[in-house]
């Protein structure tokens, strides 16, 4: 069960509206079925009621603050902030986004929420088929959070899911319902904070040999179809040029040509597994100290490659060799920005 | 890994330019001699390395990197090698965990006066390298000959 | 429309391994195969790799036609170069259990590639040599719709062979002469179906339209209103939630586009073909910085555009949409194509 | 099967002509096929485009700025502008490059006979015009009077400036130069392109303009074309964009649904005016 009250959430949303201090306001509503959700944008107080929120409500919104960076969602001259929902994960997301310096913490205005978890597609796809939903069920019903658990409600009544057959594996290991920074909580705050283990597939391929790792990893290098899109979700992937693609800085109406023709080429445009390893390796490493481990990635890929395990990874590291945590405080500076006299150096002849 | 008699790893050798260049520089001034395999290049420093050089480097078929800058403390711009040492301490732990064996990538500090450290470095780095056997694992070039070969006329 | 079958076989499930393995013999096999909570088409190097019961293929029939990496050429030494032209091999490739949809997308493949003019010989050798055995579909996924594009879960179209899957075993019909010659080979395993395995499979059919989940509006309506739509406000509000990724795109069985560009390593040159996407904001951007489709709106535009209106216009009339639903279920941000249709709909209507 | 459409054929640079300077300088190659079969079946209409390959770059799309009336060898005019042009840029004769094509619709000069042409650009926009009004001065009868308004940012800035000024001085045609800001040893009109157009005010009748340059160029030079009550289909332009494949399959240059690179790149701007504003 949820304690954020859906009209006090409506309400407050439109309250922020009405008072003209917030451009828009990121929310979801309801996707293309029971299951799903996507970003909403509203913008006037008479917009406010298509909003949901739901285990239907999987997309970690901060995204599109960083979408808002270089796609602007309103006037480039409005510079009231964005009002945006968050959970108890996403926070950590804008939290990294004021370390980096891409954002200040007034050019959002939080509104918190108490959310006991989201639902992975992936994993529903599979209990539908499995417990005989039916379409009808699946396009038209709503889902809810029950007790512990969650339910969809449809108008002949409540079918009741399994908690750990649906949600999503970030879910199951919740570090707490409710965010540390917000300007509005609707609901009551979650004051348990459960730092989360690494999961146990990360040991597990930590202890394998250098030719098992590697098969293991070939094999998910091979899959990749270099869509991008674990880098185009991601809440740390907010460069304004990548390594895969640099152009952007050096194709502007303004540069000249060398800078055109020098600009470095990473790797080609093949995805064989060893380009891809290149992108995925380079994209992991680029997380250390700042992936939240919101695996948004894995949910993204949509050949569901499990890049948790990398992501898992990097964060563990971090942890280990630095004792840091992305995601924690403002107030940490960022870890490779960092340096310590006492950095573990022991691989080092 | 059979096959690993006679191979001779190509490796790729990121030199800071204050001390490890130099040290380079003066085991070839003394004539100490160790294995022609490395292809030097050199940086200002050993923070300019980022490691998607090394990755790069695998991409185009070498079979070990090695990266080497100031001792802790003698860095030319005071703090550019611990960065280098932080940046790369989390790197290996993620080379190693997709399977790189840890063997291919090595730091190391060597000051200007170092020739024979830098002879020893490249010695052992080298001779570790011959055993493992080339490296096949991140080899864009290997990659696409597969696809052109994979089109054969049965 | 189903076509009219020129023979019905029965393979009992029984002798299922040996068909695989039969198949295997014949040529290049690519099938289905399961990857953790998904499945994909892949090359087949023994028959235990095939997957029987699967949901829709993360990949599709593109994947084994228009591969997406193909070497065009290579070359050594730069400014005084010496080129090997590189041409995919006309060996007989055979896929297993292609969903109908898939196949009905290479229609539009077909329009593209195929001009008298400038025929594409990456595509034509693949496409001319690969028998394409179909799985109808009995029970639609949730994001179907093809029965609202002029498909249907058991169409027919581009197929060689159609299979059914029934009780103890599946149903063979030989659609093309290619299916007849591949019955023949395998014939030793099929044997005559019965008038209740005949009647059953009707009864299938029928009722697998009966079960697709959505439905979108009328194609042609669509196509009518997105003539007056290029400047409308449904751009942005669709592209704001873009991400930009290409999923949409790059796993859709009817987009085509590729890049062409060199890769220079250890001494020799390829030049590659690989899948693009117009999701991308370097598809259309120029060297001169300009950039003719600068916003997430304008590239969701040009997606539904060129499905909708673009290929309509230039191929009389037909829509380069299937109706997999890949493109909305894959979408990491639920962007809805039906959703979008509907807007087209109601801003066509408010014009 | 036919030929591979995506594959090159080898051609040599036979000479290199610097024509401006500056970082987005400009060079003309003279290349000749290697292949003297591939030579000979190399016909081409002015205005058409071929792809250049320096391998290891990539390609490029680049106007033919030779006329087929000029004999076998072919003409790039090359802005220096990325990866593929600068390498271009610096090629010595002896080189190689790659090049297919022809591609593109080129401009209808069978059917402008007996017209009077007017060929209106600026900056590089002068690599298909010169395809243009070389084939026209070539079969100079066929034509009625022919002029060429040209404009550069400077004087220096003036593509093929030396052969501009032998077809003023040869009569050929009535050529209008000019510069966007005042140098002191220049005695020609001083101001845009547009500006030009409008002081000179070429007569709409039995006339074709065909205007080629950068995209603010083209838009004011029509607009002030519609002033002087041309008719939108007597006014030819070229477009361009990011083109991959060069042959209507890789799905990139599209604007509506016509492909600039087979359907284009001359369009007139009646033509335009039918596509949606994605330029």
């Amino acid at each position: 069960m949820t304690t954020t009250d859906p009209n006090e959430l409506r309400n407050a949303i439109r309250a922020l509206l009405e008072s003209k201090k917030i451009r828009t306001f990121i929310g979801w509503e309801q996707g293309s079925n029971a299951f799903r959700s996507r970003p909403l944008f509203l913008r006037s107080p008479d917009e406010v009621g298509n909003e949901i929120f739901s285990p239907a409500c999987t997309p970690c919104l901060v995204r599109m603050i960083i979408e808002d960076l270089r796609y602007p969602l309103d006037k480039p001259d409005d510079k009231r902030p964005l009002g945006i929902a968050l959970r108890g994960c996403d926070d950590k997301g804008v939290i990294e986004l004021i370390k980096d310096r891409r954002i200040k913490r007034e050019e959002v205005m939080i509104v918190g929420v108490d959310c006991p978890g989201t639902v992975d597609w992936t994993k529903a796809k599979k209990l539908i088929k499995d417990r005989k939903i039916s379409t009808d069920d699946i396009v038209n019903g709503r889902l809810i959070w029950k007790d512990r658990g969650i339910a969809i409600a449809t108008p002949s009544g409540e079918i009741s899911l399994e908690r750990e057959k649906i949600l999503m594996s970030k879910c199951l290991d919740c570090e707490g319902h409710t965010p540390r920074i917000y300007d509005v909580l609707i609901g009551k705050e979650d004051t348990k904070r459960i730092p989360a283990e690494p999961p146990k597939e990360v040991r597990e391929l930590e202890a394998r040999s250098p030719d098992e790792k590697y098969e293991f990893w070939d094999d998910v290098f091979s899959r990749c179809i270099r869509c991008y899109a674990c880098r185009n979700i991601c809440t740390y992937c907010h460069c304004e040029e990548c390594a895969v693609d640099p152009t952007t800085l050096a194709i502007a109406a303004d540069s000249i040509a060398a800078d055109k023709a020098n600009r470095p080429e990473w790797v080609g445009r093949d995805s064989t597994d060893s380009s891809n390893g290149f992108y995925l390796i380079t994209r992991a490493y680029h997380g250390t100290g700042r992936c939240i481990s919101c695996e948004e990635c894995d949910r993204a890929c949509p050949m569901r490659l499990p890049l948790r395990l990398l992501n898992r990874k990097v964060r563990k590291d971090a942890k280990e060799l630095f004792d840091y945590d992305a995601g924690k405080s403002v107030e940490d500076k960022p870890l490779l920005s960092e340096t310590c006299d006492n950095d573990p150096g022991d691989f080092i002849w | 890994m059979t096959q690993t008699e006679g191979h001779a790893p190509k490796v790729i050798a990121f030199l800071c330019n204050w001390c490890s260049y130099a040290g380079a520089d003066l085991a070839g001034t003394s004539r100490i001699q160790y294995p022609p395999n490395i292809r030097i290049i050199r940086v200002m420093c050993s923070a300019r390395v980022s490691p998607q050089f090394v990755l790069k480097a695998f991409l185009e078929g070498a079979d070990g990197v090695l990266l080497s800058g100031c001792h802790i403390g003698d860095c030319h711009y005071l703090k550019g090698n611990l960065s280098a040492r932080r940046k790369f301490a989390s790197f290996v732990n993620l080379l190693q965990y997709v399977g790189i064996e840890p063997q291919r990538f090595q730091m190391s500090w060597v000051s200007a006066s170092e020739g024979g450290k830098f002879a020893d470095v490249v010695t052992k780095f080298v001779n570790e390298l011959s055993g493992l056997g080339p490296q096949k694992k991140l080899v864009v070039g290997d990659r696409l000959d597969e696809i052109i070969s994979s089109e054969v006329p049965s | 429309m189903v076509m009219k079958a020129l023979s019905q076989k029965f393979l009992p499930k029984a002798r299922l391994q040996e068909f695989k393995g039969k198949l295997l013999e014949l040529g290049e096999l690519f099938a289905p195969v399961q990857e953790g909570d998904v499945a994909a088409i892949r090359r087949i190097e023994s028959p235990g790799e095939i997957v029987d019961d699967f949901d829709q293929t993360q990949n599709n029939l593109r994947a084994v036609i228009e591969p997406q990496n193909e070497v065009i050429l290579t070359f050594k030494d730069t400014l005084k170069p010496s080129l090997t032209e590189q041409l995919p091999a006309e060996n007989k490739r055979i896929v297993l259990w292609c969903r109908p949809c898939d196949a009905r997308a290479l229609s539009p493949l077909d329009d593209n590639f195929d001009d008298a003019l400038l025929p594409d010989p990456y595509y034509l050798r693949r496409r001319k040599s690969t028998t394409i055995i179909g799985l109808g579909c009995e029970k639609p996924f949730p994001f179907c719709f093809c029965g609202s594009v002029g498909g249907n879960p058991f169409s027919t179209d581009n197929l060689d062979v159609m299979m059914t899957r029934i009780k103890d075993g599946y149903i063979f019909e030989p659609l093309t002469k290619r299916g007849k010659d591949l019955e023949a080979q395998l014939a030793s395993l099929f044997s005559e179906i019965t008038v209740e395995q005949k009647d059953f499979l009707l009864e299938i059919q029928g009722k697998s339209r009966t079960l697709l989940p959505r439905t979108a509006p009328n194609p042609e309506m669509v196509h009518a209103n997105l003539g007056k739509l290029f400047d409308s406000p449904l751009w942005k509000k669709w592209g704001d939630k873009c991400i930009g990724c290409g999923i949409c795109t790059l796993l859709c069985p009817t987009c085509w586009c590729f890049d062409i560009t060199d890769v220079e390593t250890r001494g020799k040159g390829y030049r590659i073909r690989t899948w693009d996407s117009c999701q991308f904001p370097l598809f259309t951007l120029h060297t001169s910085g300009h950039n003719p489709r600068p916003t997430k709106a304008s590239r969701v535009r040009q997606r539904v555009m060129h499905k909708y209106r673009y290929h309509p216009v230039n191929y009389a009339g037909r829509i380069a949409c299937v109706g997999c639903g890949r493109c909305t279920e894959l979408c990491p941000e639920d962007i809805d194509l039906i959703e979008i249709l509907n807007d087209i709909m109601k801003a066509g209507e408010q014009q | 099967m036919n030929k591979n459409p995506y594959l090159p054929d080898l051609a040599t640079v036979v000479d290199v002509r610097q024509e401006t300077g500056g970082d987005r300088s400009v060079r003309t190659l003279t290349v000749e096929f290697d292949d003297k079969e591939v030579a000979s079946s190399f016909t081409y209409k002015p205005g058409q485009l071929a792809m250049l390959s320096v391998f290891g770059k990539g390609e490029s799309m680049i106007s033919i700025t030779s006329s087929p009336t000029m004999g076998k060898a072919l003409q790039f005019s090359v802005m220096r502008m990325g990866r593929v042009t600068s390498i271009l840029h610096y090629l010595n004769k002896g080189e190689k490059i790659g090049v297919r094509g022809p591609y593109g619709n080129g401009f209808p000069v069978g059917e402008w006979k007996g017209k009077n042409l007017i060929f209106i650009g600026g900056g590089i926009g002068s690599a298909p015009l010169r395809s243009a009004y070389s084939y026209a001065l070539h079969n100079r009868k066929d034509y009625a009077d022919i002029s060429i308004i040209y404009g550069a940012r400077t004087s220096s800035d003036i593509v093929f400036r030396d052969e501009l000024r032998a077809i003023a001085e040869s009569g050929g045609a009535k050529v209008e130069l000019s510069i966007d800001k005042p140098e002191s040893d220049w005695d020609g009109f001083v101001g845009f392109v547009a500006m030009n157009v409008k002081r000179l005010a070429p007569k709409p009748d039995n006339a074709i303009v065909i205007t080629c340059g950068p995209v603010m160029l083209i838009k004011t030079v029509i607009k002030e074309l519609m002033d002087l009550h041309f008719k939108p289909s007597e006014i030819y332009t070229t477009l361009e964009n990011k083109m991959k494949c060069g042959v209507g399959k890789c799905g990139r240059c599209n604007i509506g649904p016509v492909l600039v690179c087979k359907n284009g790149p001359v369009f007139t701007v009646e033509q335009i005016g039918q596509l949606p504003s994605d330029l």
